[in-house]
């Protein structure tokens, strides 16, 4: 109640704009997150959910104040021609391979994910990529050049969609995709999916708060940013990205990195 | 030749609350021409649209050559032996020639015979040089006239006509009436006509109708509406312009005595003394003199003097309204009018004839 | 406002060079939106004729049902078709989601009640008695119903346009049914979006201009029919 | 087909409990798109009377434009409302992006045309002596504006509800403009979408069962006008 | 009274390659009462719409009470000076009276004298009944009242009035026309009145036009028009219904002797010996007489041997057509009807006095 009356008497502070990647929103962790956020600071948080690659290009644009994306190549390109300020891990998640539940490509076990792609383009089994130059399109991307594999044909589908909509592809062509566990728990109730590939540490999901730099973009709220990158990355939002789905699925969907 | 062709029965027709159309019974029989007139709104374009089987009415029944026609699939196949042409000339937004084309396609006659066909029906009507004008550019007359073609050219059994030469000019109608009978007559064309001109119903009708207020007040040959019509608002319809209310004084082998406010009458009538009775006079069974003259025609039995008090011209007539104490109205020639030189307030003797009045029972 | 210029230089561009992936992508959604329209001509303007007409117990109710279903949002069209065509739907053995098929049959649920309601009123508003004559004429149900069609032609023509571009320009139910799936199921507006949320916003409205080019030929030729010898 | 239900019992239930939350992007949706149309009408309905009266070389010009107008892709119209509003686009400085007001302009830039051209079509169906008859009854340019709206107000209606079906149901573009931000601008086809996305598609369904009430509601006052004392 | 309020110069009208108006000048003067008559498409309605500021004609210049006329803003305030009745009662989608009452709205007229006035005119009219009926569910004739009523209840300084009295049942036509007479004459309201209704014309008209193909041919008095037309279309249009082409022989004072085919004509004539001219005569100005009777009338001149070829009802007159070698038309009176005993092919005598036919150089 302090806090709240504090926020209210202070004169109004400027509105941040986040801009982040479907997968957050989805998850619905990002309003488990920013309410808190917002009551605690009197800071109008707005939430964009767009592609990775639609997300850097506002920020370097200074469209937005601060960036919570998952693109480890992409962000620190960002971060070199710098459009960014700053730029912290704030938390990981997991990916995996999923396909039918009676795999007849048999890679179900498989320790290397990307072992597991080479199978799969060898038996031409359909493949649903998400094409839309995503956090995950471009762990796949490299998941398939380590497998010495230029995916092309009938059985590779591009589907430029989200997550949630390839999986339904997949599930409908009885194909094979890459997902974050989140997104598959989530959706796994309606769809006949199930998990094939997992473990391998390349299939680590990064996630990282970026300030946009103000030096470039006059417009971009730096002060807000700062207090936005500063609560995902404190005890308190880590342990609630900690907790987050553990309730409904059992286990985490994100893994905190910020505080070890 | 008195083979029914269309028949009505018990017809009533009603919009909400109000009955616009009551007709007990009705027909039309092959070869005829019947006439029907009557005041706006009588219900004669609602009577019209019944027949032509265009619109149900709310209770009723009609019989096409005997056949009872009910309102299912089958009616097509009555409507496409009709023929009708509205008040309101709908065109189609298309040439003139296609209008007057579209029954015909529609029947599914072939390219030649609608060509030829059509083209004779515009050359009569007088648009043959408009067929390829866009109908909706047209001038009222020449509307209707693209209206009459569309129907004429189907050559149906049954024509149904309403006002159909209102918009047209006197040399067309003229021309159009007289070739219109001889085609009728010819073909044996049953036909039903509105009319709102006396002249056209006389001219063309076999039988003649009069409607008023939704019901078939008379039904009769032409002449004997004209002459002796049923009712009061059907005389003064029909234009008999002078009708005086008066008591029968006397009454001796068909000549009686009306006594009016201030005169008497001598006409012919099977009226008893007592009854209270309407005289009516047509104006051009009135003849007018001057009070000087001696008397034009001993055979017209009554006189009454009065004075001039309003005249009009009405091409080859003139119209003289007479004050007798109650408004006389007199219809003489041009050349009376001349020769009797009336102004107004001209004193004047009107005469007419005891056959000349007829004589109707007051209700 | 640079980028929007960009765009549209970008779009000339591609369409000069004759892109081959562009060309796909615009030919399938004139296609699916073409034929979606055209099926949705075949069953709204009899149908819409039919409710301007008739006269039964309901009927406002059946109107009004119509024209909500002008406001059919594509979302929850393309949410329906999917549950409709899922390999466990009702449908699902014709396994047709994912398809240009289910594309055109989601534009047609979304089309054909915008034909049908601007159907009715574009016959509503012609002279009632113009029915009669026709009648009168000697015309079958059928060609009373063509030569209705003929005389309401002008706002017919407007609501076919209005049925296109709503198809057209739809994105969410063809993303939906159709996956967006490159060289099968991507038309203008879903490779629209899919440039978009890269980030590459130059092609994204390179795409709308031409989606918009496209759009203006096809009411370009429809208007000129439309306004073919209007009145003074 | 049992998600349909699930769906439609749970819009029953949300409406009934009067979830607050959905109660809120209920209001916030009529709201939008209610202002979205009324801004559209005043500006669609004498564009439309003009472009349907006037003559000027270049008028079909204008009018195929319209046309095409009434098929604007939402998702470009977004991008393009957004291009504007951006930080550093032209109007920067209102700060108006991702606020009600940019999705209102953005359902104005998508409800307009169709307005525009479902008017021109209503208001050259008319009779074209009407419009002598009332000039010569001494009408102002304003009053015969007034005029022909009124006799043209059957399918004025359907053009009004083609223009609130299409802005109410739509997400292309208010997604991108509004930003789908829960409280702030999250609509009734934003958070379908949203659901959907996140599988949880009875409750998707569920909110477009609201859509489509609210709609109906809408759309039935206007027929119930619309039809109100049709001929026989 | 000759104070002009409408004027027209140098008009001309086209729609695409046609020219359907020219009009090097035309006037209203200020109480007149203009009547026009022409044939199907002669432009006449074309015109009212020019005269009421309707339609911009191709070129030309309007004056209006001496103002030129432009057209930009300034026309409403001419326009609401003015009320016109079309041809077509284009009735908005409301009452009848709301209707009626439209023009008086939309000069803002406070709603007591709407009720008043509006509520005059439709009882005058015989509507008043149908006060709050839907004007599209009206008949024919109604559409027209109401349609009249929506001008009268303005109380223009201009009327235009285009064939307003076609739809109505004949005694409300004639009794609406002595009305209007008397309240056009009362108010001195400037009126222009197309009709086809020869006798609508002479009685309302101070004066007469006839137009054809686009031109007004003859403006005169009305006896003037119909006693001496200006040419052989004229002459056919205002009824002259036998044109008989001949030769002067001779002339002396006046006094013509035409040669025709067969017969000579003795007719007042001012034309040389040697020139072609067109005899007219007008069917009412020709006395028909059986052949045994004496000569009936002496100073009826011409006498002409025939045979009735047609005969026609026309209500109180019959039409009669003879056939004389050419087909010479008589208006007789009833009675003359029926003391001639009239058939087809009865052998018959038709006079006319020298000054009955009227005498055209032929072009
Ligand atoms: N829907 C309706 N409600 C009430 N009255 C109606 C309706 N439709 C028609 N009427 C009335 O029905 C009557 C009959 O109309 P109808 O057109 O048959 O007359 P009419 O004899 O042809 O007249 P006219 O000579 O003027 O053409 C009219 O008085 C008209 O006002
Ligand atoms: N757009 C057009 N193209 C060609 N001709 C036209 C056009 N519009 C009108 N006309 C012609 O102009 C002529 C004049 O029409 P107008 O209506 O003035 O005649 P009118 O004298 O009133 O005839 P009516 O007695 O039949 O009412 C008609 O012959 C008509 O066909
Ligand atoms: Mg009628
Ligand atoms: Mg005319």
């Amino acid at each position: 109640p302090t806090t709240r009356k504090a926020a209210a008497e202070s004169p109004p502070k400027r509105a941040i704009i986040l801009a982040t990647t479907t997968s957050t929103q989805d998850s619905g962790l990002l309003d488990a997150l920013i309410p808190i956020f917002q009551r605690k600071t009197g800071y109008v948080v707005k939430a964009i959910a767009v592609g990775t690659g639609e997300a850097l290009a506002i920020g370097k644009r200074g469209e937005a104040d601060v960036l919570l994306v998952h693109a480890p190549e992409a962000e620190e390109e960002f971060m070199a021609q710098g459009h960014g300020l700053h730029r912290k891990a704030v938390m990981h998640n997991n990916f995996v391979i999923v396909g039918p539940f009676d795999d007849p490509a048999k890679i179900k076990g498989m320790a290397s994910a990307a072992e597991a792609l080479k199978k799969l383009a060898q038996a031409r089994m359909t493949f649903v990529s998400r094409g839309d130059g995503s956090g995950t399109h471009k762990v796949e991307q490299s998941l398939w050049k380590k497998a010495g594999i230029d995916p092309k044909g009938n059985w590779y589908l591009e589907a430029g969609q989200g997550m949630g909509e390839v999986l339904r592809i997949t599930a409908q062509k009885r194909g094979y995709a890459l997902t974050d566990r989140g997104t598959y728990l989530a959706l796994r109730k309606g769809i006949n999916l199930t998990i094939l590939v997992e473990g391998d540490p390349a299939l680590q999901n990064f996630y990282s708060v970026i300030l946009v730099n103000p030096s470039k973009h006059t417009r971009v709220n730096r002060v807000g940013a700062q207090a936005f990158a500063d609560f995902l990355v404190s005890v308190e939002a880590q342990a609630l990205i900690k907790a987050f789905g553990v309730k409904e699925y059992g286990q985490p969907l994100f893994y905190p990195d910020a505080i070890k | 030749m008195s083979v029914p062709v269309l028949e009505v029965r018990d017809i009533l027709v009603r919009y909400g609350p109000s009955v616009v159309l009551r007709v007990p019974s009705l027909t039309l029989f092959s070869g005829e021409i019947l006439a029907l007139i009557g005041p706006n709104g009588a219900g004669k374009s609602t009577l019209l649209r019944v027949l032509g089987l265009l619109e149900a009415p709310s209770q009723g029944e009609l019989y096409f050559s005997g056949q009872r026609v009910l309102w299912n699939a089958d009616i097509l196949y009555f409507r496409r032996r009709m023929a009708s042409v509205f008040q309101e000339p709908l065109l189609c937004d298309t040439t003139v020639f296609e209008n007057a084309a579209l029954g015909l396609r529609l029947r599914g006659a072939d390219r030649r015979e609608i060509l030829n066909r059509v083209g004779r029906w515009l050359e009569r009507l007088g648009i043959a040089a408009l067929a390829s004008q866009q109908a909706r550019t047209l001038s009222g007359g020449e509307a209707q006239r693209a209206s009459l073609a569309r129907a004429f050219v189907l050559d149906p059994e049954v024509l149904l006509l309403d006002e159909p030469f209102a918009a047209l000019d006197p040399p067309t109608r003229e021309s159009l009436l007289f070739d219109l009978d001889t085609i009728l007559r010819e073909t044996g064309t049953t036909t039903l006509f509105v009319t709102h001109d006396r002249s056209e119903a006389l001219l063309l009708g076999d039988r003649l109708g009069v409607m008023m207020g939704g019901e078939v007040l008379q039904l009769d040959l032409p002449e004997r509406v004209f002459a002796t019509p049923a009712t009061e608002e059907v005389a003064r319809f029909v234009g008999v312009e002078t009708i005086l209310p008066g008591k029968v004084i006397s009454q001796e082998r068909g000549l009686a005595v009306v006594g009016l406010e201030g005169t008497e009458l001598e006409v012919l009538a099977e009226h008893s003394p007592g009854e209270r009775v309407l005289v009516c006079l047509r104006p051009e069974d009135i003849t007018l003199s001057r009070k000087e003259d001696p008397i034009s025609d001993p055979s017209a039995g009554n006189r009454i003097y009065g004075r001039v008090r309003r005249l009009a011209p009405l091409g080859s007539q003139y119209r003289v309204v007479v004050d007798c104490g109650f408004p006389l109205v007199a219809l003489i020639t041009k050349q009376s009018y001349w020769e009797l030189s009336l102004k107004e307030g001209t004193e004047v003797i009107a005469s007419f004839k005891a056959s000349a009045a007829y004589v109707l029972k007051k209700h | 406002m640079d980028l929007i210029w960009e765009g549209i230089r970008q779009a000339f561009w591609l369409i000069l060079q004759g892109d081959s992936e562009v060309l796909r992508i615009t030919l399938l959604s004139l296609q699916v939106s073409g034929s979606a329209v055209l099926i949705s001509l075949f069953l709204g303007i009899p149908l819409g004729t039919y409710l301007a007409l008739a006269r039964f117990p309901g009927r406002n109710l059946a109107v009004s049902l119509v024209n909500t279903g002008m406001g059919l949002p594509p979302v929850v069209v393309g949410l329906f078709v999917t549950l409709l065509l899922w390999r466990n739907g009702p449908l699902g053995i014709l396994d047709l989601l994912f398809t240009p098929i289910a594309m055109i049959i989601a534009q047609v649920i979304i089309a054909a009640p915008i034909v049908t309601g601007l159907t009715i009123a574009a016959i509503q508003q012609l002279n009632p008695q113009l029915r009669l004559q026709l009648l009168a004429l000697g015309a079958s149900r059928l060609q009373l119903f063509w030569l209705l069609i003929r005389e309401a032609r002008l706002p017919l023509l407007a609501a076919i346009m209005a049925g296109f571009g709503g198809v057209i320009s739809e994105v969410g139910a063809v993303m939906m049914v159709g996956g967006n799936i490159k060289g099968q199921t991507r038309v203008l507006t879903t490779a629209t979006v899919l440039e978009s949320r890269m980030g590459h916003f130059d092609l994204a409205i390179a795409l709308g201009v031409i989606l918009l080019l496209l759009s203006f030929v096809v009411n370009w030729a429809l208007t000129w029919i439309q306004q073919q010898g209007r009145p003074r």
